[in-house]
């Protein structure tokens, strides 16, 4: 395999980067550092992190950032482009920023069709604060806030994102979940969320299923088997809404 | 700059309307807010205007959304601002926190509402605490208690100013009573009073090819160690202490030879003075001063005020539990005047009120 | 004129902020100081709406006040809901339909009157008009504005109704000027006193 | 009981345990104590759970004496708690240091799991896993307790008696701790490798209940964040 050439939009003063070894975030940002460079739009990408692992984003790229509170990128991407529509805004968060503490943001923004595009890595747990319980933490699942075991009963099931984002928004919205296992997909899947937006069609959001061998204590092994057997089994890998059609590359 | 009001002319209009078309007049380009009484009408004019004037508006899904979209906005360089009140503003202050921590200048409308909790939606004073001192750790705010409509329309203009001038968020801080009621000001276009207003600016979103022409804007608010953390607050806190002489206002009448001082602020300053005025035509000496800026608090003005005739007492009142008092006794510590008080949290204050304390005191 | 003190009380649907925006727009336009204020609590739901209204040719302080000048309750509900605005020196006044004994009146008034609006509005002119019968009764009981003020103000306010069916205008002047008429009437005649 | 080691045989031990039982501190006296004989010795921070306290304020400190140390550094992250759960790429690797590796693995649900995050792992047959004990702790406070937790830690090679209660501990709490923690071990068929004292109670009474007794010195109050 030829060595891949470090994107042109990655920042270099912050490499390198500070995620865990085996944690899927360093692929997410690399695959989405590509198709900023792909599609040339270093200059016009406002790249917005939240609180949590996603935080240590908030100077990856040489693109203008800014980093929120947890669960708040949302709303500041929204406003950003609102105010702005000529820039395009990335909001990179974790499960707990996009599904839990954002929630409000994240279902309302999708209803209102909001011209940004959204990143979510869907890790099945709070990885910065030790790993606790996360709103994607599979059933049986042990974290530190479960520890016998995450009990639906008690905390109820894995939250479906992109299923429900795709109820709540019309069809020139861009829905897929991708995931790390699946490199190429996973580009594909984020040039198209990020087309989308520089299209002017709608609300773009990719959930990324991602590794954190950290908090899952699992080795090499491990952390690839509980992704691609676990979680991809769980949450199904594909595109959901895709206004480009089938056949787009 | 757009000119939107025209020739300058009164108009009769209730305190949301005004701030509206201040806010226009001001050149502000977007507003992201939620509804909540009593400001309301805010939003509700400046939908109504917007579009002819090629501004934006949001309604979103909160008011921790507001805040936010406005942080974002200010930091694209624009001219963004919301209003809230009540349990809306205590929601604001995770996003007034983030804009004292990054120096976002934006402009926020607080209508003040009984409390706590829903309380009433019509007019209380209880608000002066947390929008002065709301946020999470010690940031930095400019906050201006007005008194009538025609301050609504001058500290709006004033308010958009400072905060780009001085990188601080602004607060403009009425009621109910104010959001409401009717009365008359003058409206006019900044220029037209040579008020020059300062051009907003991005703070993301530069422009220009980056690696070439500039380096990325990485904007970020939390600190690895303690000891950097102590070096920002600090030197906001210079700074602040530094510009604070030019942005204080206040107003003071009757001190010269005043044996007791009635402070009070926002609307009740209309109460206190009538009242000063009717006691002076009853031989009582009584003076007035009022903090027009809550923070920065004229503290040197009214130790000042209190020592031009060794004022033997202060009335301290408002339509709170003693925020504006705890305020006024943190920021004279020392002085020997005794504090007399008026509070009735959450009802209007007439002059009659502020009379009848006075006499009962003397 | 020195500060003169108005409440207006009614049920909503009532037009009772209506008239008090237009009275306080006609003073304005007189080159008063005028403030007027609804009680916009959670009350104007189903409850009885209040008009403070207050003109002046000096600034006018706080907002709301404790007595009034006059007191207008339009509603039986509104007679209860404004005892307390009534003092020593207050006109207190009623609609004569209401079903209301004495003691439920106000203990404390300079005068209490009641005016036989709604029959006047609903046998003579048309119901709709019958806030407009109590705008003119205002002017009539105290002269805060003047007629030709208050039909310029209605008007301003109206005018777009008007344009399309000029009956209405005659009909909105003509309850103006009966409802000034029927208020100086009874000041003079004096149905109820308290003195 | 004391493992027993060649002089030329490396020693690799991972220490785990409840929160504040003291496991940072005796894997840097340990640490230390093998350095001190002239042994090269890495220091490997696996804390992730809560890294509060944590080796990371002070491995500058612990670099001056010699030791490589493997942690983050303060300046690397952004404080403490809620955004610090982060693992230095060369822990990872940590086993392939030459010479004796301390590891200090956090508290958690995962106990022994953590170890997994460390490449070549059951390929170390000289890895000793040593469960710390603090009878002061709520989690550890009885014997059942003490059965129940080192049950659910997974692998365990042995035990230390740490049981103190920081400043205000005395030789009457350690004695008491050490009267339970014994039994357990008996119980648990596992060996104590030692029972830790603070140098500070040298001259003092301590009941070892046939347990060695190790002097230690307390680093870890100067590693607050």
């Amino acid at each position: 395999m030829a060595v891949q050439a470090i994107p042109k939009s990655w920042y270099l003063p912050s490499k390198p980067h500070k995620f865990c070894p085996g944690c899927g975030h360093g692929i997410v940002l690399k695959a989405l550092g590509e198709v900023i460079d792909e599609l040339e739009i270093q200059d016009q990408v406002i790249f917005g992190c939240d609180i949590g692992c996603s935080l240590l984003s908030w100077n990856f790229f040489a693109c203008d950032s800014t980093q929120t509170h947890h669960g708040r990128t949302t709303p500041v991407m929204v406003g950003i482009k609102r105010s702005r529509p000529e820039l395009v805004c990335i909001g990179y968060m974790g499960d707990g920023g996009g599904y839990s503490i954002g929630s409000q943001h994240l279902l309302n923004s999708a209803v209102r069709n909001e011209k940004v595009t959204l990143i979510l890595v869907n890790n099945t747990n709070y990885g910065m604060t030790g790993g606790q319980m996360a709103p994607t933490t599979l059933p049986g699942q042990k974290t530190e806030t479960s520890p016998y075991g995450r009990d639906p009963e008690q905390t109820g099931y894995p939250t479906m994102g992109p299923e429900f984002i795709a109820q709540l928004t019309p069809d020139s919205a861009y829905v897929a979940r991708a995931t790390v296992s699946k490199y190429k997909q996973l580009k594909k899947y984020i040039r198209s969320a990020l087309r989308n937006q520089m299209e002017g069609n709608g609300f773009s959001f990719v959930e990324v299923l991602s590794t954190c061998p950290t908090n899952w204590r699992t080795n090499a092994q491990q952390t690839w088997n509980f992704l691609e057997d676990e979680m991809e089994r769980y949450f199904p890998v594909g595109e959901l809404k895709n206004p480009f059609g089938k056949g787009d590359k | 700059m757009q000119r939107v009001i025209g020739e300058s002319k009164k108009s009769f209009m209730t305190g949301n309307e005004a701030a509206a078309w201040a806010c226009l007049a001001a050149g502000a380009d977007i507003m992201f807010g939620y509804p909540i009484t009593p400001q309301n009408e805010v939003m509700h004019y400046w939908t109504r205007m917007a579009p002819k004037y090629g501004k934006g508006f949001l309604q979103t899904e909160d008011e921790l959304s507001a805040g936010f979209t406005v942080c974002g906005g200010v930091q694209s360089g624009k001219k963004a601002f919301t209003a809230t009140a009540g349990p809306g503003n205590v929601l604001m202050q995770e996003p007034f926190g983030m804009a004292e921590a990054m120096r976002l200048p934006l402009l926020a409308i607080i209508q003040q509402r009984g409390g706590p909790s829903s309380g009433t939606v019509v007019y209380s004073q209880q608000e002066v605490t947390l929008t002065t001192y709301g946020g999470n750790g010690e940031g930095h705010r400019i906050v201006y208690s007005t008194s009538s409509h025609q301050e609504i329309f001058d500290y709006i203009i004033k308010g958009f100013n400072n905060a780009w001038k001085y990188r601080f968020p602004v607060f403009i801080l009425g009621d109910g009573y104010q959001a409401k009621m009717r009365e008359p000001l003058e409206m006019y276009d900044p220029e037209t009073r040579g008020i020059e207003m300062v051009e907003p600016y991005p703070l993301i979103g530069l422009g220009g090819k980056i690696g070439e022409e500039r380096g990325p804007s990485h904007l970020c608010n939390i600190y690895s160690l303690e000891e950097e953390l102590y070096e920002v607050i600090t030197k906001v806190q210079a700074e602040y202490d530094a510009l604070a002489p030019q942005i204080i206002e206040y107003d003071e009448k009757n001190c010269e030879d005043a044996d007791i001082i009635i402070v009070t602020h926002g609307i009740v300053s209309r109460a206190a003075d009538d009242a000063v005025k009717a006691l002076r035509a009853q031989g009582i000496k009584a003076g007035y001063f009022r903090p027009i800026t809550l923070r920065p608090f004229p503290q040197k003005e009214l130790r000042e005020a209190i020592a031009k005739n060794g004022a033997k007492k202060l009335i301290i009142a408002e339509s709170a539990i003693g925020q504006l008092e705890r305020l006024v006794k943190q920021e004279i510590y020392g002085e020997t005047a005794k504090i007399e008080t008026l509070f009735m949290p959450g009802v209007g204050i007439i002059d009659s009120d502020i009379i009848d304390k006075v006499k009962s005191v003397l | 004129m020195a500060l003169f003190k108005i409440a207006l009380a009614g049920e909503g649907g009532q037009g009772v902020q209506s008239i008090a925006e237009i009275l306080a727009e006609a003073a304005y336009n007189e080159n008063q100081q005028a403030i007027y204020i609804p009680n916009f609590g959670l009350e104007q739901r189903g409850g009885v709406s209040i008009a403070f209204l207050q003109f002046s040719d000096k600034r006018i302080g706080a907002p709301k006040f404790q007595k009034a000048d006059i007191v207008i309750a339009l509603s039986e509900r509104a007679v209860a809901r404004t005892l307390g605005y009534s003092g020593t020196e207050t006109l207190y006044v009623y609609d004569s339909s209401f079903n209301i004994k004495t003691e439920e009146l106000p203990q404390e008034a300079k005068q209490i009157i009641a005016l036989p609006a709604i029959d006047t509005a609903n046998n003579e002119l048309h119901p709709r008009v019958f806030n407009i019968i109590i705008m003119g009764a205002v002017i009539g009981l105290s002269n805060v504005v003047s007629f030709e003020a208050a039909k310029e103000a209605l008007e301003h306010k109206l005018g777009y109704k008007f344009e399309k069916d000029p009956k209405l205008r005659e009909l909105n002047f003509k309850a103006l000027e009966i409802g000034r008429q029927m208020a100086e009437k009874s000041l003079r005649e004096g149905v109820l006193s308290n003195d | 009981m004391i493992f027993t080691f060649k002089e030329d045989a490396r020693i690799v031990e991972a220490y785990i345990g409840e929160y504040a039982s003291g496991k940072s501190e005796m894997a840097i006296n340990r640490a230390l104590e093998l350095s001190r004989q002239g042994r090269q010795v890495t220091l490997v921070d696996l804390d992730t759970v809560e890294p509060f306290y944590t080796l990371r304020p002070i491995k500058h400190q612990l670099e001056k004496m010699n030791l490589n140390i493997i942690s983050q550094s303060r300046e690397d992250s952004f404080g403490l708690g809620e955004t610090g759960s982060m693992l230095n790429p060369r822990a990872r690797w940590a086993l392939r240091n030459k010479g004796d590796i301390i590891l200090d693995i956090g508290y958690g649900v995962f106990g022994a799991r953590t170890l997994n995050l460390v490449e070549d792992v059951d390929q170390t047959p000289e890895l000793k896993v040593i469960a710390v004990l603090n009878a002061s702790r709520p989690m550890t406070n009885s014997l059942d307790r003490i059965l129940e937790y080192v049950g659910g830690l997974g692998r365990v090679d042995g035990i230390v008696a740490n049981t103190h209660m920081g400043d205000e501990t005395t030789p009457e709490i350690i004695n008491t701790g050490n009267e339970i923690i014994a039994e357990a071990a008996r119980i648990l068929h596992l060996p104590v490798i030692y029972t830790a004292v603070v140098e500070d109670f040298k001259d003092s009474k301590i009941n070892d209940f046939g347990m060695s007794i190790k002097y230690i010195k307390r680093y870890m109050p100067s590693a607050i964040w």
